[in-house]
């Protein structure tokens, strides 16, 4: 981490003042060495307990969403309160710690260990190059972006360690159902992002968010998510990013209630609460990226709020990101997989490819007469509307309510 | 367009989400087994045996262990012993009554049909639906003490059900006192006058007139269950 | 042993396992594995060299690795396409028994 | 420094090594995997960023995925997946022309004496690589994109099965 | 508001684009096909008049937008476009009357199925056309002007389920190419002389001073100038694209096309390409005519070949039936004016003649286009008549269209253009010839366009199609009126007293007009000659109509035997299969016997020569040195053998081998070589 500029409020330079505070009389190499681990401890607990509660919130999310309540039982031990549940999370932990772990005897021992840490350890990686706040980059990377995604990547190798080592031909075939949605979604995923490259110029995390810094006329933020390209770039980037952390409507892989769990089933105890995390930290990486790429980052959306710390800005963007995820898990039931790599390769691929050359075509009228400049929101809005509408006519065809004809 | 579902979908649950907070019609749910709400009067599950008196249990049963049901029961859930002695009943009438009445619960299937056979009101359905034990087989037969349920409770769970049972038991329990009482009458009046056999069986008639119609009385009512069942 | 040597020594060695690899074993996707090694230990051989080199300002070794990488991906591919469609034809993907073509 | 370099050097080298030697293709697979991941991070150490990165997405993400499919399409048993032992003759001699070429390559480097360069890190940008993609080695790009291609479609033409040989194939 | 040079390529594009459009269009867009096509006509008409305003405000200057378009060994070969009031003012009349004819033709092809391709090939036309006319080098020009022919082609043979459409397009494509050819050649020829196709390029341009007085400094063979013998093969393509004697043939035959094609191609553009053409390039035209020592010019040819066109054109349509091809030689005969015009050095007046010929030849076709939609695709004048009451529009404007063709004095075009040439002529010192043709043929003209009019229109209906014909819908009559009034009003832009279009094209920014009545002894001639034809046939076929459609000619009935030669167009036709086919089949049969047997002989005794020579070496062969090779191939064997065992199959065995190689090489470079 940089060293704030004492230029900032207090409170936004608060988390770095405080480390210094700490490691401020080490020696140099050690000092280095502290902060460092201080940050990896520092993102762990936040997000592992972002982990616990986000679980919570969905799942209580859900309930209201279907007019229950959702879990509300679980007591505060000791003082035997519920709060609502709060301590639900706690109580999962220790029921999944303590479940026995069971392993086939057929499996292949190690890979079938090393299946979960692997997956949760790529999915820890992403978290570094993401900026939480201003001055809050744990690694500063040149190629930050493509470190993201190469990174992100490896969990497809896990998936298939954990479908192998199961030694379960439903496992395996899963994994092969897993990895092929993966891949497929892999490239709208990596195509979505480009425009953002293209017009920050750049690959760093800081350098995106610093390109969105500011406001038109005084109060639209110059975010991409407020341009046609961006726009669906955004969209594009959050339904593959659905798909990636295998989010209903698309979690054909450890579709419960047909496949019993994919490539999961031979999991139990621990180690499923493993893979369950790096899901929910993937989600959440994913998240963190589409804020830095397209939200801003951790900016404020108004001049005014710029008091708040942006550490908060960007917490509350995550949030509204991941009730995002949970409301639309609330809303859509799961798509077949044949659907599913149909909308990837044949609707969300070449829509990533159109609005790249939208971003060409945005970016060679940024630098002409007033006129050009606003002529190319409606130019490059119908570039992108025009074959979004034909492609899901395309897409959609033949698709009609259904008629039951013997109920 | 693509996505105007998506979209409509959205709001289906957003309103959901929203309402769960503030509209009781959306939001319906109880803290269970603090709360529970009322059942429905016509659930019914697993027959149990109507007491007259929650305090003395077993000296108030209703049942005359006449084993008709026990007969009928499809399962063959139902065994019954009669007892040596005999004890009033509802009506007053000196009945049998169950020295051991089983229920194994395990088997029942209720059907209602020993509701439907007993001619006593005597064995009704319950509403219990909490029947998890620990034991599988001990204690899922249930004897005739944790059957026995007063008829107050009968009251609290079928009320309208329970009213009626109670009308006829009433009506039955008046015409058996009026029968009682006439028959007490015809023998003072045969005391009052054993001298004369003509005059006596003169006097019959105008005193046997009275003694059809309490009979009648329950007849004509007895039709009148299946209205309100139906 | 300075670095420069000491990366030129990883290469070669790795370049070497990969070709160990490559002579030794009889299943043919482990010969291509040996192959990407040997690429691999290559493209350590470029990086080294712009690493050390007197005026490492152009890149070029850079530029030459990022080529090489997706030449290899390419090959890879192409050649475990072979290694099926062999296998479709002798059922197997023993090297030394795809040799119908021998004089 | 060098420490580093050794370390990575070895951990690269070692699972490159046993790779080589097992019998489970799974293993060897995956076991190469981390050895490649070794090199992204000689790359990494190297200050060669990019570079890294892409090994690391197009090594790791992609031709792995290449290669555990692969094997997973040629084997028709589980049985099949370890694979028959060779023959010694052929590890024998493979191990002495390999040897051969290490000795005469480590030989000849540690012979020939290098003027070593700058000693600080050479940086190389993400923008400095795209201009000289976009400006210098156009033509490259150009080609290897469309070598690509070919390659990929090559690779589908050859890997997908022929209508008519689907029924020999059944087993 | 002007368009300048640079952008003039915009004009042929549109309607290239709506040609494009019209060919991606399914069959059902005909709507949006025809739509695009006058939309785009109408949008280059626009740009044309803007074109027209630049060109006007410099009339004398040619501006030129030059490009190269690739570069040969020698130089760049270069292109480029053209603006000066000649381009200009053929550009406003292509797209005006193209935009006409476009809209009449939405109401003629109305119930055709093929509509939407029918517009297709007319805007390639238009485009093609539109080439022709802006292009700034002979190439480009050529280029278009096959273009121009391939379209045509497409069109006349639209119906190309009629063998006689399907023959015409082939006669019409066969009969230009034979002129093209000519063309062509003159091109390379003008190319290697100049080493330029450009017309106008700053002075280096073909037509400017530097490159004519080269040209006429070489004399060709036969003491002829070498710019004599380019613009007469240049003439040629004129000729064919023209229908000028003796290449006139296919211009009656194409009327087998659609009528609007006719209108368009035979009135208004394709036939004046090739007048276009020749004034275009006049400059080497009329380079030779400074030259005493030459057999003859180049003009004086033109001259004569137009002059016998007129008369010979006009001659056969007096003796025709069908209404088209009446006035299909009638533009035959008014293309031979405009020829003789140039032929007589006032390539003004041609030009002039022929943007009033457009105009009222459009007029004049459409007009028969609407009666033959009318009366159900009867085209025979004989069985037409007595139309002048159903149809009272088109009969007001086809009879504006034949006053103005015949030539009626003072208030039609038509005289104004047509007086110029025959003053042009008149004052050519050379031969009376071409002027006296010039003379009879206006008399021809008023005559066959009056029976032409008196049959169709006057009289009674003579068939059941003719009785029952109704007037044609509003989109095919709007043009009608436009057109008409363009035929009247158009005159007054080149009268004598105020020779404006005359001046611009010349590139005199002053006007300089002389009395009306100067020269009015030759116009009072020629009033009293354009009375003389419309009095006769007034009173051969106007005073007694015909009684039916198969009651005798009058005329017929007097000449019975030039009146069959005329109507079968002077046997040109037969004299063609007489002699051309019949050489051309002579030759091919004379070439057949020669391969058949000269050749073939020959062939055939050097292979039994060979077959001897075998035979003798076999003998040699097998006993001598079959021995030897035996040896020889039996010890390749086993050197391929040997070699053969090296190639295992094994690709480890291959890997070793160059590692080993890889090895022993760095081994003799350490020991060795050690540098």
């Amino acid at each position: 981490m940089i060293a704030a500029a004492t230029t900032d409020a207090f409170l936004e330079r608060a988390p770095v003042l405080l480390r210094d505070a700490v490691t401020g009389f080490l020696p140099e190499p050690w000092r280095t060495l502290v902060n460092a681990l201080i940050a990896v401890g520092l993102i762990l607990g936040i997000f592992g307990t972002l982990f616990a509660f986000i679980t919570l919130a969905e799942r209580k999310i859900l309930g209201r969403v279907q007019n229950r309540p959702g879990p509300n039982r679980a007591p505060i031990p000791f003082i035997n309160k519920r709060f609502f549940g709060l301590s639900q999370p706690f109580a999962d932990g220790v029921k999944s710690l303590t479940k026995e772990d069971i392993v086939p005897r057929d499996a292949d021992k190690v890979l079938h260990y090393l299946a979960p840490v692997a997956l949760l350890a790529f999915s820890i990686l992403t978290f570094a190059v993401i900026p939480y706040g201003r001055n809050l980059v744990p690694v500063e990377l040149d190629a930050a972006v493509l470190y993201f995604f190469a990174a992100g990547a490896a969990t497809e190798l896990a998936v298939f360690m954990a479908g192998w080592a199961s030694r379960n031909k439903y496992s395996l075939l899963a994994a092969m159902r897993a990895l092929a949605q993966l891949i497929s979604y892999e490239l709208p995923l990596l195509l979505s992002w480009v425009p953002v490259v293209l017009i920050a110029g750049t690959l760093s995390t800081t350098a995106i968010v610093d390109a969105q810094a500011g406001w038109k006329f005084g109060f639209i933020p110059h975010w991409h998510v407020f341009t046609p390209w961006g726009f669906a770039g955004f969209v594009i980037f959050m339904v593959a990013a659905l798909a990636e952390s295998n989010r209903s409507p698309f979690d054909t892989p450890e579709a419960e209630s047909e496949l019993i769990a994919g490539h999961l089933t031979e999991y139990s105890g621990f180690k499923y609460a493993l893979f369950f995390m790096a899901e929910y930290f993937g989600m959440l990486a994913l998240s963190g990226m589409a804020i830095t790429l397209f939200l801003g980052g951790w900016r404020s959306p108004l001049p005014f709020l710029e008091f708040i710390p942006s550490y908060l800005w960007f917490g509350g963007k995550l949030l509204a990101l991941i009730f995002g995820f949970i409301w639309i898990r609330a809303t859509f039931p799961r798509l077949r997989i044949d659907q599913l790599t149909r909308f990837a390769w044949k609707f969300l691929v070449p829509l990533a490819l159109i609005n790249l050359g939208n971003t060409i075509v945005w970016s060679l009228m940024s630098n002409s007469s007033a006129l050009m400049q606003l002529a190319r929101w409606p130019v490059c809005a119908a570039i992108i509307l025009v074959p979004f509408v034909v492609l899901g006519r395309k897409l959609s065809a033949g698709v009609a309510p259904r008629i039951y004809r013997y109920a | 367009m693509l996505g105007s579902g998506l979209i409509q979908g959205l709001a289906v649950t957003a309103k959901n989400l929203v309402g769960s907070f503030h509209d009781p019609a959306r939001y319906t749910n109880v803290e269970y087994p603090e709360v529970k709400t009322k059942l429905p009067e016509a659930y019914r599950n697993f027959p149990f045996l109507v007491t007259e008196s929650a305090s003395d249990p077993m000296g108030t049963l209703r049942c005359v262990a006449c084993q008709i049901c026990e007969k009928e029961c499809p399962p063959q859930c139902i065994y019954i012993e009669k007892s040596k002695d005999k004890k009033p009943d509802a009506t007053g009438k000196m009945q049998l009554f169950p020295a051991v009445f089983d229920i194994d619960t395990s088997v029942c299937m209720s059907c209602q049909i020993c509701v439907e056979v007993c001619p006593f009101d005597a064995i009704k359905m319950d509403q219990v639906f909490e029947v998890a034990t620990t034991s599988r087989f001990e204690a899922l037969l249930l004897n005739r003490n944790q059957l026995a349920k007063p008829n107050t409770y009968y009251h609290s769970i079928h009320p309208t059900e329970a009213a009626e049972v109670d009308g006829r038991l009433a009506a039955e329990r008046k015409a058996a006192e009026e029968k009682a009482k006439a028959a007490a009458a015809a023998k003072a009046a045969a005391a009052a006058a054993p001298k004369s056999a003509t005059a006596a069986a003169s006097a019959t008639p105008p005193s046997t007139t009275p003694t059809p119609k309490p009979p009648a009385a329950p007849s004509a009512e007895a039709p009148k269950p299946p209205t309100p069942a139906a | 042993m300075t670095a420069l040597q000491l990366c030129l020594v990883f290469s070669s060695a790795l370049f070497c396992v990969g070709l160990v690899g490559a002579l030794a074993r009889s299943n043919t996707i482990l010969v291509l594995l040996g192959i990407e090694l040997m690429l691999n230990a290559a493209n350590i051989n470029f990086i080294a060299f712009w690493r050390f080199s007197p005026s490492p300002a152009p890149a070029t070794g850079v530029m030459f690795v990022i080529f090489s990488i997706a030449v290899a991906a390419a090959e890879a591919a192409v050649g475990l396409a072979l290694v099926i469609a062999v296998y479709r034809h002798q059922k197997n993907i023993r090297l030394q028994e795809a040799n119908r073509l021998k004089g | 420094m060098n420490a580093v370099l050794i370390v990575i050097a070895l951990v690269t080298l070692g699972a490159a090594a046993v790779a080589m030697t097992l019998r489970n293709l799974i293993h060897s697979a995956l076991l190469l995997i981390a050895s490649w991941a070794g090199v992204a991070a000689f790359y990494l150490w190297a200050g060669a960023e990019f570079v890294a990165f892409a090994e690391i997405l197009v090594y790791v993400g992609a031709v792995s995925m290449v290669v555990l499919f692969a094997v997973l399409l040629t084997r028709r048993s589980r049985a099949d997946l370890t694979v028959t032992p060779d023959s010694a003759g052929r590890a024998i001699s493979g191990f002495i022309a390999g040897g051969a070429v290490c000795g005469v390559l480590v030989g000849a480097i540690v012979a020939t004496p290098m003027g070593v360069g700058s000693s600080p890190t050479p940086t190389v940008t993400v923008k400095q690589i795209g201009v000289q993609l976009m400006g210098t080695h156009a033509a490259s790009l150009l080609i290897v994109g469309v070598l690509l291609t070919v390659a990929l479609l090559g690779a589908i033409v050859i890997a997908s099965a022929d209508r008519t040989d689907d029924s020999e194939d059944t087993p | 508001m002007g368009l300048s040079v640079q952008n003039l390529w915009l004009i042929p594009l549109l309607p290239l684009v709506a040609a494009a459009i019209g060919a991606l269009t399914p069959r059902t867009g005909r709507t949006l096909a025809a739509g695009a096509a006058i939309l785009a006509m109408s949008f280059s008409f626009l740009l044309s008049c803007g074109a027209l305003v630049t060109a006007l405000a410099n009339p004398a200057t040619h501006a030129t937008s030059n490009f190269a378009w690739f570069d040969l060994g020698m130089g760049a070969l270069r292109l480029g476009w053209l603006l000066d009031p000649l381009t200009a003012f053929m550009c406003v009349m292509v797209t005006f009357v193209g935009t006409l004819i476009f809209i009449f033709s939405t109401g003629y092809m109305h119930e055709d199925a093929n509509a939407k391709q029918f517009f297709c090939f007319l805007s390639l036309f238009a485009s093609a056309m539109l080439g022709v006319i802006v292009a700034n080098s002979l190439l480009l020009l050529f280029v278009s002007w096959e273009l121009v022919g391939l379209a045509s082609y497409l069109l006349i043979g639209f119906w190309f389920h009629k063998p006689e459409a399907a023959g015409a397009a082939k006669k019409a494509f066969i009969t230009t190419r034979i002129g093209d050819l000519g063309l062509l050649l003159g091109m390379l020829w003008l190319y290697d002389s100049t080493g330029s196709l450009l017309f106008y390029d700053g002075g280096h341009g073909v037509l400017e001073a530097g490159a004519l007085s080269a040209l006429t400094a070489h004399t060709a063979l036969g003491g002829f100038a070498l710019s004599t013998i380019i613009g007469l093969l240049i003439f040629c393509g004129a000729v064919g694209k023209s229908g000028q004697f003796p290449l006139h043939v296919w211009l009656p035959d194409a009327m087998e096309g659609p009528t609007p094609v006719s209108a368009l191609i035979h009135a208004a553009t394709m036939v004046a390409a090739g007048v276009f053409l020749i004034a275009r390039v006049y400059p080497l035209m009329s380079a030779d005519q400074a030259l005493a020592h030459v057999p003859f010019h180049a003009l004086t040819v033109v001259a004569f070949i137009g002059a016998i066109t007129a008369l010979m054109g006009a001659l056969i349509a007096v003796a025709q039936n069908d209404i088209k091809r009446i006035l299909a030689f009638s533009t035959v005969s008014q293309l031979g004016y405009m020829m003789l015009a140039i032929g007589v050095g006032s390539w003004v007046a041609a030009i002039f003649h022929l943007l009033t010929h457009a105009f009222f030849k459009a007029l004049l076709f459409l007009g028969a286009g609407s009666v033959i939609h009318a009366a159900h695709h009867e085209q025979d004048i004989r069985s037409l008549g007595g139309l002048r009451s159903h149809m009272k529009v088109t009969f007001a404007t086809f009879a504006i269209g034949m006053m103005a063709l015949a030539g009626v004095p003072f208030l039609f075009s038509g005289f104004w253009s047509k007086e110029g040439i025959l003053h042009a002529a008149h004052e050519w010192d050379v031969s009376r010839v071409p002027l006296l043709f010039g003379l009879a043929a206006v008399v021809l003209t008023a005559f066959y366009m009056t029976r032409l009019v008196a049959e169709t229109f006057f009289g009674k209906a003579r068939s059941h199609a003719s009785e029952h014909a109704h007037e044609s819908p509003a989109s095919m009559t709007l043009p009608l009126v436009v057109l008409a009034v363009c035929a009247i009003a158009l005159g007054f832009l080149g009268t004598p007293a105020f020779p404006w279009l005359q001046a611009k094209l010349l590139g005199e920014t002053e006007v300089l007009g002389h009395s009306l009545l100067a020269g009015s002894g030759l116009m009072m001639l020629s009033v009293v000659l354009v009375a003389l034809g419309l009095g006769t046939g007034w009173a051969i076929y106007g005073r007694v109509t015909r009684e039916k459609s198969t009651s005798p000619d009058p005329l017929a009935a007097r000449f019975p035997g030039v009146i069959a030669f005329l109507g079968a167009r002077m046997k040109f036709d037969e004299l063609y299969a007489a002699t051309v086919f019949k050489l051309n089949a002579a030759t091919a049969t004379f070439a057949d016997v020669l391969d058949r047997f000269v050749w073939d002989g020959a062939v055939r005794f050097l292979a039994r020569l060979g077959e001897f020579a075998g035979v003798v070496n076999r003998e040699a062969d097998e006993d001598g040195l079959n021995a030897g090779f035996d040896a020889g191939s039996e010890s390749l064997r086993g050197t391929g053998k040997a070699y053969s065992r090296a190639q295992t199959g094994d690709a480890h065995g291959y890997l070793r081998i160059i590692a080993i190689g890889f090895v022993v090489l760095v081994l003799i470079m350490m020991l060795g070589g050690n540098r």
